[in-house]
């Protein structure tokens, strides 16, 4: 047992892992769903059809239910929208970026990870339909050939959203499914029943020779590359809602570096919460292991930084500029009716990230878990501050209003965390959360290095003992 | 006759569905658009005039009905239905513009809580009944067989003029009655006596263009006072140009004139005389004007209200009572008006005198109060009416002096206070037909309540009380067929009842609109024919189109007769600190429009409240009872208890609590019913010695905070601009220096 | 070459046409005056605004949770910032301040760039046009708009606002609009519409005062003047003129700096086609 | 399902994998993400049937070719109305082609307003009291008449309520202000949009009277292409 945390509080996995071992606790993870997995796919199907339900009711009766009113023509529905399309950048970031990085310590994480990216760009993709007030013409956003012959207006923000995040899911998912299909081959070995016609389907008769390698490691890189502009763009489009409005407290050139430095951050703090869960239910301590979790906690504690940087920067400018209106707004946010939300905001993101500063931390799962839950918390009340106060607080003060959300709009917004877990569930259950193959090679560097440097020291043994005698190095023997 | 008759009907008739499609919502999801074909009818008219094309709009001249001022309306009328008023640029009283009461005319007219069947009292409740029925039981109680004549029987009705109340006269003298009640609450019937007291004419003109200050004492005339409207457009001119005129506001409640006004004045109630003869002691004793105009009793009487005194009384800084007497004397024509809140207390009359007195003093006699003299035609003049009207119905129904009554155009049990107890006298008569439009207050307690025709469906002939500039008969046409075919016309059923008393009279008139092309053609020299027996149909139709017709004004110099008597002002009782003020507003008016959605929810324009009533409180009386807005308090009077929401501002006197009046209907339409409180039930006692009108004003009341907090819906949510530039505001100097030439 | 020409070309018609707004081929350019003076605060264009274009009444519920339909609102203010507040620190002494505010039919408008399907764009008439049927209730407009003039339909007004037989004075020259679109004032462009189609029927321009707005023609004391800015015989130009108020700028330079023109947040570059003229009270 | 370890590198199966099958698959899913997004009908292109291109004289005789007189380009596009149950089953072609009555002789609004509006029933009764009165149509008509009420006629060709067309102004530019027109070809102007009337009893719509419709032939007729102009 000490063994074990030894080894756990220094190595990213153990190099003595059998391959068969890896395929056998992955595949086993797919497998026999207990109750507990039942449990919780009625409990997002319940949250799921409260949304829907708030949905319907709205479709017939109209935005009012949803407590929308003159000044507040966007609530809840932009800024969860905000919050779904940033927990879908962290999937990128890990298996993207750091694919380039060559960061290799990824590679047992980054798979469920980019699931999450996809599943939450769909959640975030109905936020922008639902919102709109006539839902059944939401495809006019969309440049398509009509009878009409008339187009979207290019110059509308809305419309910059509908390609980015159409054109960003799309890749994600392309580079999620190419990132399997090796793993694919191995389900599909070891599959009977329908799961082996899908595994087959998909797997597209991968059966691992060498050409097909070059090639799959090519696309891959490319698909990375491809990627990460992307996210970047997405998110700094999403900002472009907000910029390129005159609201004061939104015309900020600051938001789209702001936006995706929020989006990573919310991103991985949802990596940890799910890396803990995984790593507690399916048993995967051997592969997530604590040295990876240190490090991704160090990863997001440095994106933390970096958000509160830029929330500072764009206090100050508000402040030191000259514009009054934005400056009554940033003061509102403050001492206002919004205040709670925040200074809990402010809290949530910028001081509880200094506990994964400490080590003792970072490396305790049960602790994290809670943190990581309450990072995302408050990255959500980011996004509803940037929303709400602008529009309680614009130019006319006429119109100024504190509004608080209806329950339509709760409910719709509950469902989508609903419609995300039943999403995920089913991933884990059909898909190896776990990159197996990625995972053999993180082990087979590990032995090479192991074993490289023992044969190294049994050299220079044997070139220094002349006579003397002393204890039998480690290696000799094996 | 009978052709144009033929013609204009088939006109007016609702055309097919063609234009009730709008109504259809235009973009809704896409099953509820209706476009392919045979879905929708289109049904052309019988046999339409040349000028009757589809989709193009006409417009008639009519006259408003909205309140007694009778401004000249125009409808657009398309596809038989009037979809919009404006006002009639032909009326020399409003010169095209309407305000917010008139532009809502429609919506009394196309009211969903309209009466459309007669209703008769059967074993105490009302019951539908034929228009035979009612009309047989209406002759079997006050036809000839009944016996019923002379002050048994008695009319109560709003203000009324023209052919209508030719007509009811002449119901009146086959009853041999003489008992016609007229009930306004918001009157100036005071001002009336006054003018008619001093000057000799009830109705000058007031030059408020031509003044170049305007000292007013609770006179709305922008918003509910004489004629609105008329004086707008003469205040647009008296705003403009290098004279730019000041006014002067003052009165215990901000009015839409004082929220206008250059100084807004907070006066305590009921010393808006002795504010008046303050100005005329500073007047003639610091600004040496000579008072060789005034009586020596008056001199006298002047004399007693030194500076001193005056503000002791009113409450007005003596400076600033010496700044407007200087205004007064140098901005030379002024004017001096004194409207409800002055007359209506205990001393209202020698309020007014005292404002009068003022212009004799400043010599605007002729200058900006012209001599307007009386209506050529008296049969056909204004029958303005007042509150004294009610109070002496009051006292003739409880002494049970009434067997029969009629009512049209009134709501008394409504407006009454609770102390005449009316609703119990008003009971006990014995026969009550109410000519109704809706069931509202008074209607339902009718033993027989006959459905009337809208304003914009009947005809008709009005004389405006105040006439601005020359003397107009309005005429009131129908601008579509009746929504209600058991409606009834009005001036028809003032006919049927004429002819139910003595039959034989009005024969060979098939209508209302057959008696009043006769009535208007024996008009001497207005439908100048070739012959004078015939009507000429272009004439006619000339007059139609106007809305309007020209008198003869005759220009009858004042007589001065004045008289000045001592002041009666009544001190505050410790029980009950606080001034009640039921102001009027413009919207609601007396309540007549509590049943308008469109004017329960325009804002008011004071405090922006919709839908409700509320209660106006100065900051310094919020802070003394600790009260936000918002909360509800108690307003008692020892007549009965407020609950109202309040809504704290400034323009108000510190010792005042201001209701509107207009809301708090028991029944009247789904728009009313049940909605905010009504001031006028809790007044006190009280009336003013000389024209025995209500002292509305004259109310004490103690106010309590509840704890709770209210409903009070406003429209915006801030009272302040926050330092930005929404509405900019200079000084009249500059714009003076700067717009010499406009 | 020639996309240096017609850079130069746009740039030029730019320059010249900026005191019509900037960059735009106008047939007709609408403009208002409104003067703060002789506006009373009375109401009458906001319920004429209510009669002429179909605007739904939403009861006390709706109105209270701000989802009211008043293209036409008469704002009031108890401060005067600009002159200092020590004259209604006890009573108002000066009365209020009144504010119509209708959509200022800004020619740099915010609310058309960011309309995801252009059903807010701006006409030849440089109008600020809503085409309902094309609206999809992003509502991105309305968060946009610096004045909130902007009002959503949030339920289906239509079904309860108008119990018959209110039903039969709806204008039909206006759709009666349904839930999810956004509405706003439009100069009553079925007037100008209808204006200009008299006009060209008989093959002649339109004069100055054919075209009134609803609230302009009801307005009792005609506070608000409105016309063809780019017609200056028009009163409406005359007025802009006398007050020495410009389009294309974002801060008036007058030689007369007390001439009383101004337009409501022009440091927005919105362009307003409105001007105010200032308040005035006798001190 | 069952597992027993082994490693990919140990497996042998048959050699299928090609890159061409590999985006075969992501052009699949491609294609339903992007049919996925692309909705269903709406309220702005509800009544677009699909777009055809007839070359005048290629459709039935009830929209035979009338030429395209000069200065007007012809709007595109036909439409297969149905058959609409009237009160009275008007004979357009009775009127129309054999007795040759102008149109706007009867839809005399038609130059006057926006609308072209159904003939008033005194115009009817004006030669109809004399002529062929022993007709049952025509005595139903009579029967009309004499209750002192009009037909109430089913509207056949109808927009929806938030667009704005006028007939003035078509007839305007089309007939009056076109040197080439003369007023007995006005049925040729009308047939623009309605479709040939003159060969059908009831009228029938003949043309999709469609956005799509009116915009193409705004386009060739240089017609006026801001919104508002059509839609209120």
């Amino acid at each position: 047992m000490a063994e074990e945390t030894h080894l756990s509080a220094t190595k990213d996995i153990d190099e003595k892992i059998a391959w068969a071992e890896i395929n056998s606790d992955v595949l086993r993870s797919m497998e026999n769903p207990r109750m507990g997995y039942w449990l919780a796919v009625v409990v997002s199907i319940c949250m799921l059809m409260v949304g829907v339900a708030s949905e319907v009711y709205q479709y017939n009766v109209g935005m009012g239910p949803a407590q929308l009113n003159n000044p507040h023509m966007w609530d809840l529905y932009i800024s969860t929208f905000v919050f779904w399309i940033g927990m879908s950048h962290s999937g990128t970031l890990l298996s993207a970026i750091l694919h380039l990085f060559h960061a290799d310590w990824r590679k047992p994480i980054y798979r469920f990870a980019e699931a999450m990216t996809t599943f939450s760009l769909m959640t975030a993709l109905v936020f922008p339909i639902i919102h709109l007030g006539r839902v059944w013409n939401m495809h006019w956003v969309i440049p398509y050939y009509s009878d009409r012959g008339i187009w979207p207006n290019f110059r509308s923000p809305l419309v910059w959203d509908a390609f980015a995040i159409t054109t960003y899911l799309t890749g994600s998912v392309l580079f999620l499914y190419i990132g399997m299909i090796p793993d694919l081959a191995i389900c599909r070995d070891n599959a009977i029943g329908w799961r082996k016609r899908l595994y087959t389907f998909m797997s597209v008769g991968w059966r691992g020779d060498d050409r097909q390698w070059r090639n799959f490691r090519k696309t891959y890189l490319l698909m990375a590359c491809f990627l990460i502009p992307l996210a970047v763009s997405v998110h700094s489009i999403v900002a472009a809602d907000f910029a390129m409005a005159i609201m004061p407290g939104w015309h900020v050139t600051s938001f789209p570096p702001y936006f995706v430095s929020g989006a990573l951050y919310s991103g991985c703090a949802a990596i940890i919460t799910l890396f803990v869960l995984l790593r507690y239910f399916f048993k995967f301590e051997q592969y997530m292991t604590l040295p990876i979790l240190d490090k991704t906690c160090k990863l997001t504690f440095a994106i933390a930084m970096v958000w509160s940087y830029l929330n500072l920067i764009e206090f100050a400018s508000v402040w030191y500029g000259h514009d009054i209106p934005a400056k009554e707004v940033l003061i509102a946010k403050f001492t206002g009716p919004y205040s709670p939300f925040f200074l809990g905001m402010l809290f949530c993101g910028s001081v509880l990230p200094f506990t994964l500063a400490f080590e003792k931390i970072r490396r305790n799962p049960m602790l994290l878990l809670p943190i990581s839950i309450f990072l995302n918390v408050g990255m959500w009340l980011e996004r509803y501050m940037i929303v709400a106060p602008t529009l309680s607080l614009a130019y006319h003060p006429w119109s100024w209003d504190v509004m608080w959300p209806g329950w339509v709009e709760w409910g719709i917004v509950f469902g989508s965390f609903g419609w995300f877990g039943l999403l995920f569930l089913i991933f884990v259950k059909v898909f190896p959360s776990v990159s197996m193959y990625e995972v053999k090679e993180m082990v087979y560097h590990r032995r090479r290095v192991v074993y490289e440097d023992a044969e190294l020291r049994a050299h220079e043994y044997k070139k220094g003992a002349s006579g003397a005698s002393s204890a039998a190095p480690a290696t000799e023997g094996s | 006759m009978s052709k144009i008759e033929f013609d204009r009907r088939d006109f007016l008739k609702v055309m097919g569905v063609s234009g009730v499609a709008a109504t259809v919502a235009g973009c809704d999801m896409p099953s509820y658009i209706t476009s392919e074909e045979g879905a929708e009818e289109v049904i052309p008219y019988l046999s339409p005039e040349e000028f009757v094309i589809p989709g193009v709009g006409v417009h008639y001249a009519s006259t408003c009905l909205q309140c007694p001022a009778t401004c000249g309306i125009r409808g657009r009328v398309r596809e038989g239905r009037v979809l919009k008023l404006e006002g009639n640029p032909k009326s020399a009283l409003n010169t095209g513009k309407l305000c917010q009461m008139g532009q809502a005319g429609l919506q009394t007219h196309y009211n969903p809580d309209r009466l459309t069947k007669p209703l008769v009292r059967k074993d105490g409740a009302l019951a539908e009944a034929t228009w035979e029925d009612a009309l047989a039981l209406i002759e079997e109680k006050t036809g000839p067989s009944s016996g019923l004549s002379g002050g048994r029987f008695a009319w109560l009705t709003g203000t009324i003029s023209g052919h209508q109340s030719v007509l009811l006269k002449a119901h009146l003298e086959s009853l041999g009655s003489s008992s016609h009640f007229v009930h306004e609450v918001i009157n100036t019937r005071v001002w009336q006596a006054v003018c008619q007291d001093m000057l000799g004419q009830s109705m000058p003109r007031l030059r408020i263009d031509k003044a170049k200050m305007v000292l007013s004492f609770g006179a709305d005339f922008l918003g509910t006072w004489m004629s609105p409207i008329h004086f707008s457009a003469d205040y647009a001119r008296f705003r403009s140009g290098e004279d730019r005129g000041m006014l002067v506001q003052a009165e215990p409640s901000m009015s839409l004139t004082g929220a206008n006004a250059d100084l807004w004045v907070a006066l305590r109630p009921g010393t808006e005389g002795v504010m008046a003869l303050g100005l005329a002691n500073v007047l003639i004793n610091k600004e040496r004007m000579d008072a060789s105009a005034l009586p020596a009793a008056a001199l006298e009487l002047i004399n007693q209200y030194g500076v001193s005194r005056t503000t002791k009384m009113t409450g007005i800084a003596g400076d600033r009572l010496i700044r407007i007497a200087r205004h007064l004397k140098e901005r030379s024509p002024s004017l001096v008006l004194a409207g409800a809140s002055a007359a209506g207390h205990v001393g209202g009359y020698q309020s007014v005198q005292a404002a009068m007195l003022l212009n004799i003093l400043l010599g605007n006699i002729d200058q900006t109060i012209e001599a307007s003299g009386d209506f050529a035609l008296p049969q056909l003049a204004s029958v303005s009416g007042g509150t004294s009207d009610l109070s002496r119905f009051a006292d003739a129904a409880g002494a049970g002096k009434l067997d029969a009554v009629f009512f049209d155009g009134s709501n008394p049990l409504f407006a009454a206070p609770n102390h005449l107890g009316l609703t119990e006298k008003f009971d006990s008569i014995p026969f009550k037909v109410a000519f109704s439009q809706f069931m509202d207050e008074t209607t339902a307690h009718a033993d027989v309540v006959l459905p009337m025709a809208s304003a914009l469906e009947d005809w008709g002939t009005h004389v405006a009380a105040y006439q601005g500039g020359d003397h107009e008969i309005a005429f009131q046409q129908p601008l579509m067929e009746p929504i209600y075919p058991g409606t009834r016309s009005f001036g028809d059923m003032l006919l049927a009842l004429n002819s139910m008393r003595n039959p034989g009279s009005y024969d060979g008139l098939e209508d209302y609109y057959g008696y009043l092309q006769s009535a208007v053609g024996s008009i001497p020299g207005v439908l100048k024919g070739e012959d004078d027996e015939a009507i000429n149909v272009s004439a006619w139709n000339r007059i139609l189109q106007d809305g309007r017709l020209q008198m003869p004004v005759d220009t009858r110099a004042f007589t001065s007769n004045l008289s000045m008597d001592d002041m009666d002002v009544r001190d505050a009782d410790p029980a009950f600190p606080y001034y009640l003020v039921p102001t009027p507003r413009g919207t609601l008016y007396d309540g007549r429009h509590a049943n308008i959605p469109w004017l329960q929810e325009s804002p008011d324009q004071i405090s922006k409240v919709v839908w409700n009533s509320w209660a106006e409180i100065h900051p310094v009386t919020a802070a003394k009872l600790a009260v936000e807005e918002g909360d509800v308090i108690t307003v008692t009077t020892p007549d009965g208890v407020l609950e109202v929401p309040v809504y704290i501002h400034k323009g108000i006197h510190v010792d005042v609590v201001a209701v509107p009046m207009g809301q708090g209907h028991e029944d009247y339409g789904r728009y009313a019913r049940g909605r905010g409180v009504n001031p006028l039930k809790i007044l006190q006692p009280g009336s003013d010695a000389k024209t025995g009108e209500l002292a509305l004003y004259g109310s004490r009341a103690a106010l309590a905070a509840t704890g709770r907090a209210g409903r009070l819906i406003k429209m915006g949510n801030t009272e302040t601009q926050h330092g930005r530039k929404i509405v900019a505001t200079i000084t009249a100097e500059q714009q003076r220096r700067n717009e010499g030439d406009s | 070459m020639s996309l240096v020409r017609n850079f130069i070309e746009d740039w030029s018609r730019y320059r010249r046409s900026i005191d019509e707004g900037g960059f735009h081929e106008y047939e007709h350019m609408w403009g208002m005056v409104i003067d703060l003076d002789k506006c009373t605060g009375c109401n009458a264009c906001s319920v004429a605004c209510y009669a002429e274009n179909n605007l739904a009444v939403v009861g006390e519920d709706k109105f209270e949770n701000g989802q009211g339909m008043h293209w036409m609102r008469i704002e009031r203010y108890w401060d005067e910032p600009n002159i200092g507040n020590e004259r209604v620190r006890d009573t108002q002494e000066h009365g209020a301040s009144f504010m119509p505010m209708m959509c200022q039919q800004c020619n740099s408008a915010t609310c058309e760039p960011v309309c995801p399907v252009s059903a807010a764009y701006h006409t030849p008439d440089g109008l600020n046009a809503q085409i309902y049927n094309r609206c999809v209730g992003s509502r991105y407009c309305a968060n946009n708009c610096p004045y909130r003039l902007r009002y959503f339909n949030f339920f289906s007004y239509y079904e309860d606002s108008w119990p018959s037989p209110l039903d039969m004075q709806l204008n039909p020259d206006i759709t009666v609009r349904d839930k999810g679109v956004m509405e706003k004032c439009t100069f009553c462009v079925q007037r100008i519409r209808s204006t200009k189609n008299a006009a060209k029927m008989e093959d002649r321009q339109v004069v100055d005062g054919e075209v009134q707005t609803a609230c302009q023609q009801t307005c009792p004391t005609s506070a608000i003047v409105f016309g063809d800015l780019l017609d200056h015989e028009s009163d409406v130009h005359k007025l802009w003129h006398k007050h020495q108020t410009r389009l294309g700028t974002t801060k008036q330079k007058k030689d007369n700096p007390e001439l009383r023109g101004y337009r409501l947040y022009e440091q927005l570059n919105t362009e307003p086609s409105v001007t105010y003229l200032e308040r005035v009270r006798d001190v | 399902m069952k597992v027993e370890a082994k490693t990919c590198h140990e497996q042998t199966h048959r050699p299928l994998f090609t890159w061409t099958r590999m985006w075969a698959v992501l052009v699949l899913a491609g294609l339903l993400g992007g049919l996925s997004l692309s909705g269903s009908s709406s309220a702005g292109e509800l009544m677009a049937p699909p777009r055809v291109h007839t070359p005048p004289g290629a459709a039935d005789s009830a929209d035979e070719p009338l030429g395209p007189f000069p200065g007007v380009v012809a709007p595109e596009g036909t439409y297969e109305g149905k058959n609409v149950e009237q009160p009275i089953e008007f004979p357009h072609d009775l009127h129309a082609d054999t007795n040759k009555i102008n149109c706007l002789y009867c839809h005399t609004y038609a130059r006057r307003s926006a609308v072209a509006g159904i003939p008033p029933t005194s115009k009817c009764m004006g030669c109809h009291n004399v002529i062929a009165t022993d007709r049952p149509r025509i005595k139903k008509l009579t029967e009309y008449w004499e209750k002192g009420e009009s037909p109430p006629w089913k509207k056949v060709h109808d927009l929806p309520d938030y667009v704005r067309f006028t007939h003035e102004r078509h007839l305007k530019k089309f007939l009056f202000d076109n040197p080439d027109m003369s007023v007995e070809r006005v049925d040729e102007v009308c047939a623009l949009c309605h479709g040939n009337v003159k060969k059908m009893t009831v009228a029938r719509k003949q043309k999709p009277l469609t956005m799509g419709f009116c915009t193409r032939c705004h386009e060739a007729n240089d017609g006026p292409f801001d919104c508002q102009k059509c839609h209120k």
